[in-house]
């Protein structure tokens, strides 16, 4: 299983992104201005400022080349996953339904976040359920995740009839617990996937997460999900082959 | 060819620099200020005016959460965005 | 242009005996652009005319020691090949002017010193000083700091992991801006700033040069540019983030690669300052292009180009047949390289534009003629400053006083400015802001050294940063031998070992007498405690003239130390930990009513002088601190600081989430000797009860652990066991009063700063 | 009344986002694009135009860093505020 993690001019958390997807297989940067995808079984789109988040968060990455690269990787059912900065660039990129505003307080904000898992069926979030995590509760209620975040600009914002057909379908698969809404996000949604489930953008950190010493653990569980999947989709297909 | 692009949040969208501009003025001694929107102005020279729309679609501004409209600065008023 | 004169350099700063030995030393008077350089390089900032002989009384040795001062930033050796570069800089006028700005350019400013050494930067810490919140002015000035602050490092992504605010009348109108950076490097990636090897090339790179920061030597614009074009010279630089991080990523791509003879940041007095030194270091001369500088405005002056501060620009040396490579990993960044001239062995910078030699100048004159002066100190017979306004009571009781010292600016809680700042990203912070006296950053397998082994030692870095002009006001030798402790009492708390410090004087201007005495005897105090707690300083920044019209600023010395802990799975915490543990109180601790903030909270005068504090307990106690915390044996740790032993206590519930059940043994604490020195007023007993609880000095620590544990530290230093962790409120009971507060209410009390950032 | 308030980067001053989005153009095969500067645009309902300037000094823009250009929409009210 191979991670592959883009790095633009003005990313900030490539190098975490590595190290946590590392924890749980390969994980190679893809250099912005190259289109070679290198292989990857799994794309990252990590967080910082990329190209200095002028203009709009996002904005100006979602066009690099190597981004046309993971937009039909994406669009071919490949595993696509963006952290904070990667999700306002897969939104913008439109791989992602809606958009990140700026937060309602106005401010940057870094904080550990309580996060209730709304989705744990996708193929991020399916190992959260599966004890991955500590926190991990009893099995009916919704699993929690402690992961940090770190943003100015995290406010999720889709319009009502985007929103509910996102709820009806599934797409909603991170909210922010009951007073942990900082940003001021729709419906407290802090991650959601596209209609198909291959592509998941995230607000908070889960390659902050991978360390009991750092703060916690609960961010693994994303990992070990995409793992999960990748192995499971290759397992599929071969058997199909077969 | 100077041409500018006022960039706006689009109605019913939360303006939270709008609100906070229009809590602070009142503290300053401004009254009466009322509907204040914040957004963005690019001002740019461009070979082809043309090629404006596209840009603004593309990259200037995101049209779901934004509505755009560009000004071409020869005496020139500008197209309201779709 | 016409040839300039003294007027001229007068008007640039330099006085009139400068601006003679300028004209002996440069062999004829100056023509615009060289005045424009010698009044830059002689001036205070770069010079350091009016502290040099001063600073060369402090400590700079220790075994750690890799670079000490003279560098971009000192360096000292933390093991496994690895070096920790860091420094403190202060950007103090430029954020009064724009806060925003100025403290986003100042973080940016000392990252680039950071780099410049060949350390990737991994934490940055912020030391902040404004008037009283109540003041909008100050308020205004807080928020644009702390944004700005944020601005620069979020987006360039290197955690903002600690620092420190205070809130005093005297900053009213001159505000500081301190930004502290750290970094890593393996130690052959080391790089110093000498230029060397005549016929190597000199490349800029980084930011085109605008006509940023030319404000003071504008004076030197030909007249006929002169309509409009000073509008056009910006004295606010613009801080981008983004550049930087490209700049900084290229630059460590160019020493890895080892394709730089020698690199140097341009900060203050741009290209001037950057070759002057680079040539000075390396006892070699520079010829510059002017024209070849690539440039962000049309039409600049040879003067302007010379003396830009524009931001996120890098100066190196590189032998001829690397240059290619050199400009290639420059285009891989996007970062625009540039050979502008070349090293020479003339020992001397000149400079050409147009064809023409419109500088040239031996570089000994420019950067080391300046003549340096000594300081007529004199102690002052009268109070150098106001006393505060009152904002508390006198008859309040001390539950009362504890909240009130809680909510106030000084003590209250920092989380509304420091959750601006990213403490977390490159996902090495252990110990975040809150949770103790020191941050805590690991060294990972990434660094080159450490490892991510959860199941083996994890080796780390603490840093903090401290200082309270209130205090070295007070008393400019005790006060400041007290940063020091201070300092080193909070690296005690994770367990950290000092490595070595960095210093950054702010004060008043120094040809005032008063203040001469100030700097001088606070100069004297850090030495002194840096050698007797055996800590180096190995680089620092020097701010004076920070007057206002109603005086200078308290006099600040702030130090920045960093240390090393073995195993970062040990790493003290501040917070109470578990119920049922003892609470004792550590060190040899003497608390006085004098320049504390209770006293301030009164509206008392500052005291003429504090009690001179015993170095070697405190060493001692730092050590059993330390060592407790390292074992294991301690489960908290925090240091006795302002608002004395009742505000330490309640901290550590604050932090852990937890009460605690205390009472103070009568006796204690021992009355002061020396009556007067450091207390307020004569001893009135019924001060005695707040001297106790809200009385403050140096070497003490509230810890709490196992009473087998805390035995254990009385070998080597005072340990006072005085209550118990548990419950969910806060008792000190007291010979003659009590304090009795739930921790909702201290919470409540403690969050006050939360309505100055709405 | 209606205005609207065009805040860009001064003159000299480094625009950062302005750059940024000029270099990005060409790649989004946009050429010719010159002097991009961005800004931030304000529209507001005012009852008095004339306190306009002093609100532009004191909070719109950052008169060190930034100039202003006021226009004042004749006719034109704003949308709400949501
Ligand atoms: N207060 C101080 N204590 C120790 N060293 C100092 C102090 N002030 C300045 N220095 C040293 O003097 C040298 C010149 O400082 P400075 O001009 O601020 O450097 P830079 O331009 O790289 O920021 C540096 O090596 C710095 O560490
Ligand atoms: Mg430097």
């Amino acid at each position: 299983m191979k991670f592959g993690v883009v790095q633009f001019p003005g990313s900030c958390d490539e190098r975490d992104a590595v190290h946590a997807a590392s924890l749980v297989g390969e994980a190679e940067l893809l250099w912005h201005a190259d289109p070679d995808l290198k292989g990857s079984d799994a794309v990252i789109v990590p967080g910082g400022f990329s190209y200095g988040d002028y203009l709009r968060a996002g904005a100006i990455a979602r066009f690099a080349p190597v981004m046309e690269s993971v937009i039909a990787f994406a669009r071919h059912g490949g595993l696509v996953l963006g952290i904070c900065n990667g999700f306002q660039v897969l939104c913008e990129a439109r791989l992602l339904p809606g958009a990140l505003l700026p937060n309602a307080g106005l401010r940057f904000v870094c904080r550990q976040v309580d996060l209730e898992v709304a989705n744990g069926s996708t193929a991020f979030t399916r190992a959260c359920s599966s004890g991955g995590a500590d926190s991990a509760g009893s099995g009916a209620q919704a699993q929690h995740l402690s992961i940090p975040a770190k943003h100015a600009c995290g406010r999720y914002y889709a319009d009502s009839d985007t929103l509910s057909a996102m709820t009806e379908a599934g797409q909603v698969v991170l909210r922010y617990a009951p007073h942990e809404n900082f940003n001021g996000s729709v419906a407290d949604i802090a991650g959601v996937c596209n209609e198909q489930g291959n592509v998941f953008g995230m607000m908070p950190h889960p390659e902050h997460a991978v360390d009991a010493l750092t703060g916690s653990i609960d961010g693994l569980a994303i990992f070990q999900s995409m793992r999960m999947a990748a192995e499971g989709a290759t397992t599929a297909a071969e058997s199909a082959r077969a | 060819m100077r041409a500018r692009v006022l960039i706006r949040p689009k109605a019913g969208i939360l303006d939270p620099q709008g609100q906070a501009v229009e809590r602070a003025l009142p503290a300053l001694g401004f009254d009466g200020v009322e509907h204040v929107h914040v957004g963005r102005l690019v001002e740019l020279d461009v070979g082809d005016a043309g090629q404006l729309d596209g840009m603004c679609q593309r990259l200037l501004a995101n049209p779901l959460i934004e509505e755009y409209e560009v000004q071409l600065l020869d005496g020139q008023t500008g197209t309201p965005s779709p | 242009m016409a040839l300039p004169g003294l007027a001229d350099a007068l008007a640039l700063g330099l006085t009139e005996a400068e601006y003679a030995m300028v004209c002996e030393q440069h062999g004829r008077p100056p023509n615009g652009v060289e005045l424009a350089m010698y009044s830059l390089l002689w001036s205070e900032h770069c010079a350091y005319k009016h502290s040099r002989k001063l600073l060369r009384t402090l400590p700079t040795e220790g075994p750690a020691v890799v670079m000490g001062p003279g560098e971009n930033a000192g360096a000292v050796d933390i093991g496994g090949g690895l070096v920790c570069a860091f420094k403190v800089e202060s950007h103090n006028h430029p954020s009064a002017v724009e806060p925003f700005q100025g403290a986003a350019t100042g973080v940016g400013g000392i990252l680039r010193d950071i780099f410049a050494v060949g350390a990737r930067p991994i934490a940055v810490l912020d030391s902040l000083r404004f008037g009283e919140p109540s003041a909008e002015r100050s308020r205004y000035l807080l928020d644009g700091a702390v944004a700005g602050i944020g601005h620069y490092g979020n987006s360039i992504g290197v955690p903002t992991v600690g620092g420190e605010v205070y809130f005093e009348a005297p900053y009213g109108q001159s505000c500081l801006v301190h930004a502290m950076a750290l970094g890593l490097a393996p130690r052959q990636r080391l790089m110093r700033s000498a230029a060397a090897g005549p016929g190597n090339a000199l490349v800029l790179f980084g930011a085109r040069t605008g006509r940023d920061g030319i404000g003071g030597a504008s004076v030197l614009a030909s007249a006929e540019l002169d309509d409009g074009a000073h509008e056009r010279r910006p004295s606010v630089q613009v801080g981008d983030p983004f550049e930087e991080s490209k700049l900084l990523e290229c630059s460590l791509e160019l020493l890895d690669s080892e394709l730089v003879v020698s690199l140097q940041d341009l900060g203050a007095a741009g290209l001037t300052s950057a070759a002057g030194e680079m040539a000075a270091k390396g006892e070699v001369g520079l010829d510059i292009d002017i024209d070849a500088v690539p440039l962000r405005e049309d039409g600049m002056e040879p003067f302007e180009v010379m003396v830009s501060e524009s931001q996120e620009r890098m100066l190196c040396v590189v032998e001829p047949d690397q240059v290619a490579a050199v400009i290639e990993c420059c285009e891989r960044w996007e970062v625009n390289g540039t050979v502008i001239g070349a090293v020479t062995d003339s020992g001397r910078i000149r400079l050409t534009s147009g064809g023409e030699t419109v500088g040239d100048m031996p570089v000994n004159a420019l950067v080391d003629g300046c003549p340096l002066y000594d300081l007529a100190p004199l102690a002052p017979t009268e109070p150098m400053y106001a006393a505060p306004d009152a904002t508390l009571d006198r008859a309040c009781a001390p539950t009362e006083v504890l909240l009130a010292l809680l909510a106030s600016p000084n003590l209250a809680s920092r989380r509304p400015l420091f959750e601006q700042y990213d403490c977390l990203v490159q996902s090495r912070t252990v110990v975040r802001p809150g949770e103790s006296d020191a941050a805590v950053l690991l060294v990972n397998a990434i660094d080159g050294s450490g490892t991510d082994d959860p199941a083996v030692d994890r080796p780390a870095m603490a840093v903090s940063i401290d200082g309270n002009g209130r205090r070295v006001a007070a008393d400019p030798y005790w006060g400041s031998v007290a940063v020091v402790v201070e300092c080193a009492a909070n690296l005690a708390c994770v367990g950290a070992e000092p490595l070595g410090a960095t210093d950054n004087l702010s004060f008043g201007n120094p040809e005032k007498p008063h203040v001469a005495w100030q700097l001088t005897e606070s100069v004297r105090g850090l030495g002194d405690a840096c050698r007797a707690l055996s800590v180096p300083i190995v680089g620092g920044n020097v701010s004076l003239y920070n007057d206002g019209p109603a005086g200078p600023i308290y006099p600040t010395p702030v130090i920045g130390m960093v240390g090393h802990l073995p195993d970062a799975r040990r790493a003290g915490r501040m917070g109470f930990a578990r119920a049922g543990t003892s609470v004792a109180l550590v060190g040899p601790f003497l608390p006085t009513l004098g320049a504390c903030e209770l006293a301030k909270l009164w509206g008392e005068h500052l005291p003429d002088g504090l009690p001179a504090i015993d170095l070697d307990l405190v060493a001692a106690a730092l050590a059993a601190v330390r060592h407790g915390v390292r074992s294991g044996a301690l489960e908290s740790a925090h240091d006795v600081a302002e608002g004395g032993l009742a505000v330490a206590l309640a901290e550590c519930c604050l932090a852990g989430g937890i009460g605690a059940e205390v009472e103070l043994p009568t006796g204690w604490p021992q009355p002061v000797a020396g009556a007067g020195r450091g207390d307020t007023g004569g001893s009135d007993s019924g001060d005695e009860i707040f001297r106790a609880l809200f009385g403050e000095g140096s070497g003490g620590f509230v810890v709490s652990g196992s009473p087998a544990a805390l035995d254990a530290l009385a070998a080597t230093t005072p340990v006072t066991v005085i209550g118990t962790v548990g419950g969910d409120s806060l008792t000190i009971a007291a010979p003659g009063g009590r304090i009795h507060a739930g921790l909702a209410d201290l919470t409540t009390a403690n969050a006050s700063l939360k309505a100055l950032f709405p």
